[in-house]
């Protein structure tokens, strides 16, 4: 909290933060060159397409938190709610649900849960924090209740197999990533409600004033967060082939961490989209070079929690520089 | 007490007169020699020396941006000089941290008020410096304490409140009490009297007098020429971070002050055309709500209608209720003709209603987003090509008020919060021009703002009013809105006591409506 | 009634898992059967030492007939079984704890479960590559979990001894995630082209750890282990990604252990000991009547 | 003079904060009511004392969090130092370090811990939550590391014995809890240094402008927060008997809920001692209750998510009322 005025002039945002992906894209390309000569197998094609499916998932959920984030919120349920759509979606199919249905209405409740947070957060005026803590505690509660504390097994082999097929060499799960991103881009960068996520986020007294509604923003931010997580509770369902509410703990976290080393300020109104599906791929990078270079798991974690202080502190040096 | 808008105030330099004399004998208290502050490549201060004597009222007047603030944050440690020499009482000092400040005893009274808005008056004014037994604070001895140093000060506060339930004038006589408290040689005012009331500002005023007769240093920054030459001994010239020269009050007048700061000279500020008035924009009949009762008036176009009255008077609350933002309890509004209520900001905004708000760093400005963002903020559902916005016609029109408002800023994309505090009120009033509306609510509008942009400000009502629009005007200001308002309207606690035609009222009137005597 | 019921409460590791499900659904038989009010506790996760403390030391202040638990961590709920026991009958079940108040004793010893995984494996290897030879790894879902920690030492200690063909090339612990379980294994596969076998010491580990396999087809080559069972694992192992599963008997453990409390609380004399065993099921083996009992246990 | 006094005077702070701790406590007793009647068992000495054991160390861990949170941060890495510190505590005593020794060491890297928050946050300008969430992510590899995985036992009965023993019919646990909250409270409310962490909490500039040393009290609330997390350690260490770097998970998640539960807020500069300390009993009492009651514990986990929502929910209606 050095609270030391900004000494020099500021560098215009945009260009600040084409210049901080950059970075960041040479930093997970200089990770990924370390990793293809320190080991044989990184460079394989395989390697690579399962690198791109295990960084997917995290990708699409700090893209959704990147929206709330940028509000000056937080959203800590994303987990839950992925391992509670594994369970809707695995459940559904198990009732014979289409897999079309299944998958919609599993993005249904997202969209459900993400509203509740809206309400909290807008109406009941719920610090995000705990509105979206209480969520996490009860949806896992919820997801537990339905299943008993079981897993639900996924028979339906079209809907697994497709977590493993490629399209074009590359992982369908890939694609996914590139389904929610392109129009998450659009969306933040380039119409007037991602302007308007960011002036909420910035001052939301100003932002009313100038005739944005903040309460529908905020409801459009976690709607989008939870919808996202949805989604990838029906991803992370067809990958491991079942239904089990106690998956995916600890996501929330590791979406935030992507989030933050993708350049989102967590004060609010600064971000981007491809920060955070850098910064996410960043974070699967040092997940599979440590599996492949076997390093203990253990160190694993270290390392991880290091380079995350590393990572945003340069971040926060060049940011202080600007 | 010195009433310093009242024309017959007995002048002040009869008895400020003989420190005057007895200090240009002595050594300056604090000298600047070639003293520089960068940020980046913005040279907001450039090699300046300027001397300060002890017991002293020395007013700082420029431009918004020429540097005032950044010379006030150098001298009490809040920033770092990139360059040059301070010399406290002739021994050079390195005033680096708030703290050196304060022991040297420099103290400020900042321009946006910095204090904790959580933490009671009492703590404010102890803070950093509490009353401590055994280790323990002794709160109710501090309360009682700083209840007596404002109750002695004149000032009307309860000791015990927290300090984000008072108003944003009582705050700062808060931050004067503090600042003059703590056994001050040297205290700086930087623009303290844009959020005061006439009374708060007479007990201000009063303060600094006192201060000055126990032989503390004043430096006094202020856009308004009036207080100046009512209370400064000596006045020096900052523009574009360049010290311009120093005349001791009795030898220059306002033109030359402001000719030195503009550099060029300003026949009139208060710039009025006849307009044609035209239909009723709108009109409100005994309208209620949060802040204000039973008030009726109407706006038509080409017409400025002033609203006066003390800070907290409700003219704000009123302005804010007609936008929408908390929408009237009771009573009619018709707009055009035709009666509707105005129920949230988007409604009146497509309406063609305009307000920029009075608190530029609470309502009026996103701080840490650039400029260009904010000034079309309001405007991006026109910008919108289908769902996506045009980016070249984003940057055509933040670049337009720019130059048409002369913000002083390298680019559009900088962020707010590096400006200087005018030119942030410029980029407030910036953001409404795009727009088009029919109606422009404006409160508060040169607070801060410098003699040259108010000039163009006023020049701008102008423009917007040929164009057929209205504007209502609220102001504390009161020589501002005797000036512009085409109809002048006295508010006092909520409700609208007086109206008054163009001039057809004395200052003192309108005064004396306001204050309810 | 209900009222007059005695009442055994249970105590599992985690009620969160399938596995503890089982042991309750077994308990909450036997509490229909014999007339015994079973409330069913148990911590949320096989980490949550204190977690389980605390549940036991709720449950003693309800004044039961007996407890049934199964102790997370030996040392940990040794000293408050213990005092537990001064107040009311304890009866263990599933794994032990360091206290000699158990009045009976109902396990699958551990230990000896990572043993029968070892065995299985290099069966399941001689079966695909003719010899007892290759690489191999072990995947523990989480750290400082005692049975898991015990699995993976029968493993170690009987591929040392017996297999010496077999060399464990990595011995990975992952965080409780199947997603984990599944990079994990994914990436082992990539970084070692000898990988011959696989165990995953626990169900969700296996859930993950088969995903892998069959993703990368590679049933053929890597024979893969796992522990515990339920409807996904199954149809692995009838589809043949899963080589073979170490299956222990949960539903008779609940069962059994609520039998024996009430025995216990009635004043009958009880065995001090019963080993409920743990067993391999294979590919060949799972349609034999024991194995489907095993593996369809009568959950409600 | 028209220095308008504020219309409806306003409560003060101070009169404010106590009310508020009244219907907290209110709130727990009235609970404790309810369950006193609802099961015949919750009324005996012997779980009451299970209770007062049961609540401490959240407690604890909440008295800490208070000082971040009032700065306007968060710690994060609590959990994580609570299951470290059973480690270092196990592992020195096993050494044959005495106990004092042990925990006196604990400590002091508890200490260490919460300093390098403090030098993570005041000098790298790191974000609090990220720099606590590196910490968490980091510490439990460095535990997991020393013990290889494993968990140590603690062969000493004297100090296992301590956490299960009481004094004067109240669990040591619980005197552990008064010995922590009589000299925060002091500290907190009575000494300089509490009203700058609330000045710093409210506006950093202004405390600054104000000569407080803004980074100092930064590093001060910080490092009070990871030594509570470390004494809690002790006495989880003491609990269990072991060390084992993977307890205490989620911890962090209850020490924030408590606090906030207790009238904290996550923006900073408002909280007390005593509402974190009754948010945390009522948190322990809801599960004692479930537990009493024989509620599923899935529904346990749904019943505290919503009661953290209708709690935190009537203080904010509370407080907009003010
Ligand atoms: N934090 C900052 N970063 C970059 N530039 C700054 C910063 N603060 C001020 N400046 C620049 O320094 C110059 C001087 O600003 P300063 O605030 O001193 O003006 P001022 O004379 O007080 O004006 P006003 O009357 O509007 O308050 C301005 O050009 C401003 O843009
Ligand atoms: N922070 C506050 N707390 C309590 N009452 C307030 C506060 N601010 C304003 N009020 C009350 O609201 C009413 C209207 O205030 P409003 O701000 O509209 O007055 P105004 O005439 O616009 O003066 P100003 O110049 O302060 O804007 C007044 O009765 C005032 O006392
Ligand atoms: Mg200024
Ligand atoms: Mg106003």
């Amino acid at each position: 909290m050095s609270t030391e005025a900004p000494q020099k002039k500021p560098m215009s945002m945009r260009n600040f933060n084409f210049l901080f992906a950059l970075t960041l894209l040479a930093l997970l390309i200089l990770l990924w060159v370390i990793l293809a000569i320190a080991t044989p197998n990184f460079g394989t094609p395989n390697n690579i397409a399962n690198l791109l499916r295990q960084g997917s998932m995290i990708a699409i959920l700090a893209i959704g938190q990147t929206f709330v984030i940028i509000t000056a919120g937080i959203d800590l349920s994303v987990g839950a709610i992925v391992g509670f759509s594994t369970v809707t979606v695995a459940w559904l199919l198990q009732q014979g649900v289409p897999v079309w249905g299944a998958i919609l209405i599993t993005l249904l409740i997202g969209l459900a849960i993400g509203l509740f947070h809206g309400f909290g957060i807008v109406k009941m005026g719920m610090p995000p924090f705990i509105m979206t803590l209480a969520t996490l505690t009860s949806l896992r509660g919820v997801g537990l209740l339905i299943t008993n504390g079981a897993t639900i097994n996924i028979t339906d082999t079209g809907f697994t197999e497709f977590s493993r097929n490629s399209f074009l060499g590359i992982p369908n799960l890939f694609w996914m990533v590139i389904l929610v991103a392109v129009p998450a881009y659009i969306f933040l960068h380039h119409t007037r409600w991602g302007r308007y996520l960011f002036a909420v986020g910035s001052n939301p007294e100003s932002a009313r004033l100038s005739g944005v509604n903040v309460p529908r923003m905020i409801y459009i931010a976690y709607s989008l967060s939870a919808v996202c997580a949805a989604f990838v509770g029906v991803l992370l369902a067809a990958r491991i082939g079942i239904g089990n509410a106690t998956q995916a703990e600890g996501w929330e976290l590791q979406s935030i961490a992507s989030t933050v080393i993708g350049g989102t300020s967590l004060f609010g109104a600064v971000g981007s989209v491809h920060g955070p599906l850098i910064g996410a791929f960043i974070l699967a990078t040092i997940n599979n070079g440590a599996n492949l270079l076997n390093v203990n798991s253990f160190w694993q974690r270290i390392i991880t929690g290091l380079l995350i202080i590393v990572i945003v502190f340069f971040d926060q040096l060049r940011r202080r520089r600007q | 007490m010195t009433d310093p808008y009242d024309a017959g105030a007995p002048a002040p330099q009869t008895h400020a007169q003989p420190h005057k004399q007895a200090a240009e004998t002595e050594a300056p208290i604090l000298e600047l020699r070639g003293l520089e502050k960068r940020y980046g490549f913005v040279q907001a201060l450039k090699r300046s020396d300027l001397s300060f004597r002890r017991g002293e009222i020395h007013a700082i007047v420029g431009e918004n941006g020429a540097g005032k603030s950044t010379l006030i944050k150098l001298l009490t440690g809040v920033i770092r000089r990139t360059g040059g020499d301070i010399l406290w009482q002739g021994e050079p000092v390195g005033l680096d941290t708030p703290q050196e400040a304060i022991d040297h005893g420099i103290n400020a009274v900042h321009q946006e008020v910095v204090l904790c808005r959580h933490l009671t008056v009492a703590a404010n004014i102890f803070l950093g410096d509490e009353k401590v037994r055994f280790g323990l604070m002794q709160q109710r001895a501090m309360t009682r304490e700083a209840q007596r140093i404002l109750d002695d000060m004149g000032f009307q506060l309860p000791a015990g409140e927290i300090l984000g339930n008072l108003t944003i004038g009582q705050q700062q006589l808060v931050a004067t009490a503090r600042a003059s408290l703590r056994g001050t040689k040297f205290l700086i005012f930087d623009e303290p009297t844009a959020y005061l009331t006439r009374s708060e500002a007479a007990q201000l005023f009063a303060l600094i007098r006192r201060l000055k007769a126990e032989g503390v240093t004043i430096v006094y920054i202020s856009h308004r020429m009036e207080e100046v030459f009512e209370l400064a001994d000596r006045v020096s010239v900052l523009r574009d971070g360049l010290l311009v020269g120093t005349r001791n009050i009795g030898e220059t007048d306002e033109t030359e002050l402001v000719a030195m700061m503009i550099n060029r000279s300003l026949e009139q500020i208060y710039h009025k055309e006849k307009i044609a008035i035209g239909e009723v924009l709108i009109e409100t009949k005994g309208l209620s709500g949060k802040g204000f009762e039973n008030v009726s008036l109407s706006v038509r176009r080409g017409e400025i209608v002033g609203l006066y009255g003390l800070i907290g008077a409700g003219r704000s609350e009123f302005a804010l209720s007609l936008f929408g933002r908390n929408p009237a309890t009771s009573g009619e509004i018709f707009w055009k003709g035709k009666p509707l209520s105005i129920t949230n900001e988007r409604q009146a905004i497509e309406m063609g209603i305009a307000l920029a708000p009075e608190s530029r760093r609470d309502q009026g400005l996103a701080l840490n987003l650039p400029i260009g963002f904010n000034i079309n903020l309001p405007v991006y559902d026109r910008l919108s090509r289908g769902p996506l916005i045009d980016g070249r016609e984003e940057g055509r029109l933040a670049d337009r008020q720019i130059s048409d408002l002369a913000i002083k800023t390298p680019s559009r994309r900088v962020l707010v919060s590096a400006m200087s505090g005018g030119n942030q009120q410029k980029v407030v009033i910036g953001k409404w021009l795009n727009h088009g509306a029919d109606l422009f609510i404006f409160d508060e509008p040169t607070v801060g703002v410098d003699v040259g942009t108010k000039a163009e400000i006023y020049r701008l009502f102008g423009d917007l009013l040929k164009n057929g629009a209205g504007i209502i005007l609220i102001s504390s200001y009161l020589p501002e809105v005797y000036e512009m308002a085409d109809t002048l309207h006295v508010f006092r606690t909520g409700h609208l006591v007086a109206s008054r035609k163009f001039h057809e009222a004395s200052h003192e009137d309108i005064l004396a409506q306001a204050i309810g005597v | 009634t209900a009222q007059d019921q005695p009442t055994i409460p249970i105590i599992v590791k985690d009620t969160t898992s399938f596995y503890w499900q089982i042991v309750l659904a077994g308990a909450r038989k036997a509490g229909q059967d014999l007339g015994v009010n079973v409330p069913e506790l148990g911590a949320q996760s096989e980490a949550d030492i204190n977690g389980q403390i605390t549940i036991l030391e709720n449950a003693v202040a309800g004044n039961p007939a007996a407890i049934v638990i199964s102790p997370t961590e030996r040392a940990a709920l040794g000293a408050p079984i213990t005092e537990a026991a001064q107040s009311t009958i304890i009866i263990g079940i599933d794994s032990a704890a360091d206290s000699d108040a158990f009045t009976s004793f109902l396990t699958t010893d551990n230990v000896e479960g990572g043993r029968v995984a070892a065995d299985g494996l290099a069966a399941a290897i001689e079966a695909k590559h003719g010899a007892i030879e290759g690489d191999v790894a072990l995947i523990t879902a989480l750290p400082g979990v005692g049975s898991l920690d015990q699995r993976a030492e029968g493993f170690k200690e009987r591929l040392a001894e017996a297999y010496p063909g077999l060399n464990l090339v990595a011995d990975r612990v992952a965080d409780g995630q199947a997603t984990t379980g599944l990079n994990i294994t994914t990436d082992l596969i990539t970084a070692n082209p000898n990988l011959r076998g696989i165990f995953a010491s626990n169900l969700i580990m296996a859930q993950g750890a088969g995903q892998a396999v069959a993703e990368n087809g590679v049933q053929d080559q890597i024979a893969l282990v796992g522990f515990d069972s339920d409807e996904r694992l199954v149809q692995f192992l009838s589809e043949g990604v899963i080589a073979a599963l170490v299956v222990q008997d949960p539903y008779r453990m609940g069962y059994d252990g609520i039998a024996t409390a009430l025995a216990a609380a009635n004043g009958e004399e009880v065995e001090a000991n019963v080993d409920t065993g743990a067993n391999l099921i294979t590919t060949e083996n799972m349609n034999e009547p024991r194995s489907q009992e095993l593996l369809n246990p009568a959950v409600d």
